[in-house]
């Protein structure tokens, strides 16, 4: 930090503007999303509270700041609100006249980070978090109940809510520091295990939400056997699993886009039916 | 005109926009696309709308299996989800009130014009995205926020509000005709295809997570766990917890810990703790 | 004066002695406080004094519920668990023969009158500990056998055997009239103090074993196992090993095997074992 | 190990000798335990054979014998044989004259070693071996049946003696050497697989044995379900975990002794109990 | 004659010989010792030649439980499995069609003639095997051809066919004699038997993997997952193989990658593979 | 690779000529087997059509061709077709004249390689593979049906013929590069990998394969309880746990051999049987 007692103007931001650039960001982030910018330039929206501070007196410099925060930016936006803190004390740096930090470096920072965090924040949140409450919550449902919606409007919102603050708080207080940590060895050590944990989580959610049978009936003697009953007897999920594996196979390794996918899906779907098998 | 009916089509339109992955107004995603725009709780809002929570919480359950693995990674989904909820939901409670029929409804909605509908507003998006952007270089204050937030807000609600207001609205008699002369064969793939579909969130994010072939085993893992061992969603997100912290930690007894092991002693364990993750 | 009882009271009593943590004369804390001393134990030692084997170990089977997981650590213990044991079965047995009556019993005995002798004696001790240093100094052999072992046993055979023998001679028409008396809310949060009693002594030995709160993670992994996998300890304990052993090869892959690890041949890993573990 | 021939006095310990130290520690460890001194002047109690072997004439050798082993000590007794071991063969060089062991070395080897061995023995004795012993003693003792204490009698002295004999072998065998290998890197590898395996273990134990349940109804339509029911539907045994839990954070957050907890668990009791939650 | 018999006993005859570990016939051990040489498969085939295709595979279940765990490693056997299934099998076919009594003849026929036969050859194919030699030596491929494969051949043909059609043509009458004398003792003691005999197979291949042990506490896992958590055994290689991974990332992290782990980018992630494993 | 162009006479093993090089092998590996030599010669018939092509007319290169694959050879013949591949491509070089290679090289290749293959394979192939697909086959048997044998039929010659291609085709494609490969570091990892994928499978087997249970009846006050039933109320499958543990320590620590240790396991059984303990 550089030292505040030195010159007069240089004032760090205030508690309110830091409230105020978290509500900007976590509100607005993908307000007016498109495939070319995502979500783009609502970074300069919510970095105006720093303009309006630091550079109300110098309309080049808040052009500039406004400007490098209106690029393409694509991130998971719950969890995203760490870079958001990590960005708040360099920008606050950089408005405090702090010469070793150059302006480039929160766009460099944003760019090297959104990455791996779009990784991590996806497939926890959506992958883990999201599915594991939904899952609870339509085990509560069960024949109709409200409890099931309402205990998921409650969790969700103070847990994911908590992580945003959290995040934030964290990448304000690393700040510059935060850098060597989200890029270097440890960070990929814990996006690492974040792979890992989702992984697992995932095989285990495609097992409890796809839902695929076969109505085939074998002849077992003079009596008949369903064929999906055989399957239960030594692989339980087995169609379920070949299922996602080949979707996962057109996407991995054909590169399909999801809206192709659907159609093979669909087409899989009737072919299925019609034949009798599924 | 049906008075009630237009009323209530109203306001699962504005539901609908309210629960987008791009609509600021419920604290970004967090209480909207990730807590309004679940099926789950659209059936207890539709449930609530028409009166019968219990109906409206049984659709929103069977819709919510369907949609469970869901995903939106990049700007790109693998199915509109707030249209699939909104409509799907709204228009099997305006009618028959039939979970299967509202899974029916929310698939192919969600699937055909909510897609479209989707693809097209995040292409058109770059329109605005670009005059925010020149509005940051001339420090336009106004135009930027009006470039990202207010026309964008105006778009986006014109065309989820009002098809969704609309295909409640004129949909239910169309609805009701249609379910009788739609062949057997057609809900029995749609059904089917309801199972299925699950595999494509699923597969959109292994295909994030999943870099080697031989990381298949974490995946494979999961599936175990839950299809053979029986273990709920809750059970597995612990062990796949500690397989993931002992990954960590393993990843971590190479390289950089290695020439100080020495110097870390019982009595810094604290310390140490901090450089390593939490 | 009832001459069983008196016989009985005594009997109770020596055990009671004998069971002690500080008493030494049944091969010391093995035969002694780990076993004569559980709950289970004296269940059928009390049954076999009072003449029925089978309510005896009904009621030692209860009150170990409460204590299995009572800890003596650095010389605290969570419950004086020898006086809960034979003044709680003991004068149960003497009266109602009901477990639910033993687990009040011994729960009231054990955090109330035995915590306090347990705790005056283990203050007191300090003056016999320091007789038998200055024996020491002075080469006094009999004063260090006297001051370290026949004098405290006097005193520990005292403070166990004739309260215990007491409670039970005397105790047994007062416990009675109590138990006419005593309002049944008293009992039902006595019962439910006895579910929550063994978490005191779980927290005690995770304050000894958890020092990074990350590790809480093994914790809660063996929670799971049991909680939703149905699994035995024994199979727990299995399990555990397995990771443990897992880590303890992990961690020595690192620093000073690393060097040498080309040279460890395969026909060498006999010997190679040696050095590692067991 | 100096040369024997050389000279005619120093002898080894006979086996007798040996075994004398073995079972004085064993017997008598915690006779006259303390606050202040714990198992203290037990030691000179043990080593008064070591006395009349080698320093008959040499009452000055004899006193510092006595006096080096009056100090404070604590360890778990039953592991701690292995110290014993240790100290055993150290004191049988001193006695033999071997100038090479300073008779400090027991009292730092005693020193450095008493506070990892409390911390493992604890935990395999009290925290793995009993509760296990005790569950399955538990299982086999339901209806009241004698045959579960006589098991765990049975099971608990040939295991905790063999453990009591092992160690003390171990220890002897090793002597000197035991130092590195019981404070080097290899020791710490050790202490943390046990670490490991009681956390999982404890885990396992608190699922099992704390039993806390609450007994509110809560509405559904016009029917109740027991809110323990829907807990149970998605997280068996949440109620304990949250209990232990909270124990826990009071003692290693707060810092409060057993007494104060258990206090306030009554206090939890009751107010659950008059609330009617538990 | 009895012709039928005469022609089912050649067929089983034959099928013993193709069947057996030294018969190339059916693509080497592939189709021959590993898929007709296993009793369930000899039972199908023995319930086809005897008209009943269901007693034939109860007669297989039955032995190929006993002979599950067999191995044939090193040129050892603990049973001769083949001798063993047609002999057992096919006997017990010509007879009572009783699975127990195909039990009890496979063990007895494999455990005694079988393994008889099966040594001598084996010994006696040294002969062979030395004139073969020669004839690399000296060119003559002819007498390569001749000593390398016919001649043994046409000996484990007559060794193997004719023995075992000899026993069910011959054996029919004296075994339907026997098994009206043979006291229920001896049945049981088979019966017994059959259970055990797995053990043997399960211990060789211990034998063969396990090199310290310590690693029993696989092996116990392995035991545990399936005694006490009810897995199957395809759950279970899942979980083993996850395990098996870990541990070799974990032996990976030592060594050779060690210094090069900082230019393992994430980008290199696919050539760092090959070098790898898979 | 030589340089092809430079001289006519040297040509690479044509596609044909490579087919039959595994085809003999694989056919023939053990068609003289003795303990003698084993494989032995079988190498020298499969290598003739190498000696067709380059020795024609070299009738002493041809000799040592023959007489240099005519020794001892073992391994497990499946998995051993990577073998098989390493040397064709080893003999095809030395064929084609490449001086760098000593016609030393495939002997000694052979001979390093054969040990740890036949561990591996044995464990994979008749420790897994085997066993796995049987009781899923025999699950499918349950009742008599065909379906058991069948799906094994397919599923084995499926799999172990798609192993057999793979390892030959990956060992040609390997060539001499194999041996660093399949010899350092990295084969030890694989090795081990799969010793512990078996170790923990085998365990899994022993439990489900092993079947002995005890007969005896235990008094419980007036009634009698199976002495099985407390067993498996604590301990599930302890007996066969018991029993393959004696058997492996007859075989690793007595070092018997599978008749004596049938022998053994016999009387176990006969003595178990009369005495009425199983
Ligand atoms: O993938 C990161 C991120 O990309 C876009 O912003 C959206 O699809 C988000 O839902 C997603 O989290
Ligand atoms: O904690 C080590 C040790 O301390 C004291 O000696 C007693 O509380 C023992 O029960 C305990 O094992
Ligand atoms: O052990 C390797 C190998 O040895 C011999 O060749 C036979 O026993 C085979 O069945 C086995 O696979």
């Amino acid at each position: 930090m550089v030292d505040e007692a030195k010159t007069k103007t240089p004032k760090r931001l205030t508690k309110k503007e830091l409230r105020s650039i978290f509500l900007r960001y976590g509100i607005m982030t993908e307000s007016a999303m498109s495939y070319e910018k995502m979500h783009g330039a609502t970074w300069a929206y919510s970095y105006m509270p720093v303009g309006e501070k630091y550079y109300k007196d110098n309309p080049e410099a808040y052009k500039r700041l406004l400007t490098r925060h209106a690029v393409f930016y694509n991130t998971e936006p719950q969890t995203g609100q760490l870079v958001n803190g990590i960005v708040a004390s360099l920008e606050e740096q950089i408005g405090m006249g702090n010469k070793e930090i150059d302006e480039n470096v929160p766009v460099t920072v944003k760019a090297s980070l959104m990455g791996p965090l779009a990784g991590i924040g996806d497939s926890v949140m959506q992958g883990i978090l999201i599915p594991t409450l939904l899952s609870i919550a339509m085990g509560l449902s069960k024949g109709g109940s409200a409890l099931g919606p309402v205990f998921y409007i409650v969790a969700y919102a103070v847990i994911a809510t908590a992580i945003t603050i959290i995040a934030f708080r964290s990448g304000y207080k690393l700040g510059v520091s935060a850098i060597d940590k989200l890029i270097g060895e440890s960070a990929k050590r814990i996006t690492n295990m974040f792979t890992v944990l989702g992984m697992i989580v995932i095989g285990g959610l495609s097992a409890s939400t796809i839902a695929v049978t076969t109505t085939v009936k074998i002849p077992f003697g003079d009596k008949t056997k369903g064929l999906q009953e055989i399957l239960d007897g030594f692989f339980p999920g087995l169609l379920p699993l070949i299922l996602v594996l080949f979707t996962w196979w057109l996407i991995s390794s054909k590169h399909y886009g999801p809206t192709k996918v659907i159609l093979i899906l669909t087409a899989v779907a009737a072919i299925g039916v019609l034949i009798g098998f599924l | 005109m049906n008075g009630t009916l237009f009323i209530q089509a109203c306001l699962v339109g504005l539901l609908s926009y309210l629960g987008a992955v791009d609509c600021p107004w419920m604290y970004g995603v967090v209480g909207g696309f990730y807590i309004l725009g679940r099926p789950l709780v659209a059936g207890l809002m539709c449930g609530l709308i028409f009166g019968d929570v219990q109906a409206g919480v049984l659709c929103g359950l069977a819709v919510q299996a369907v949609f469970i693995a869901s995903m939106h990674t990049g700007g790109t989904s693998n199915t509109e989800i707030t249209y699939a909820s909104y409509g799907g939901i709204g228009l099997a409670m305006a009618t028959t009130q039939n979970p299967a029929i509202a899974v029916t409804l929310a698939i192919f909605i969600g699937q055909t014009f909510g897609l479209l509908f989707y693809n097209l507003r995040m292409a058109g998006f770059s329109y605005y995205n670009h005059k925010a952007e020149k509005a940051c270089r001339e420090l336009d204050k106004r135009g930027l926020i009006m470039n990202q937030i207010v026309y964008p807000q105006i778009v986006t609600f014109l065309v989820r509000a009002v098809p969704v207001w609309a295909a409640i609205y004129f949909g239910k008699v169309a609805v009701q005709r249609l379910l009788d002369v739609v062949p057997v064969t057609i809900t029995d793939i749609i059904t089917v295809l309801g199972g299925v579909l699950p595999a494509l969130g699923i597969a959109m994010l292994m295909n994030m997570l999943i870099k080697k072939k031989v990381e298949l085993i974490y995946f494979c893992f999961g599936f175990v766990m839950i299809a053979f061992a029986h273990l709920s969603t809750v059970a597995l997100v612990f062990i796949a917890a500690l397989i993931a912290y002992l990954i960590f930690n393993m990843s971590g007894h190479n390289g950089q810990n290695q020439d100080d092991s020495s110097k870390v002693a019982v009595d810094t364990a604290d310390e140490y703790e901090d450089k390593d993750l939490f």
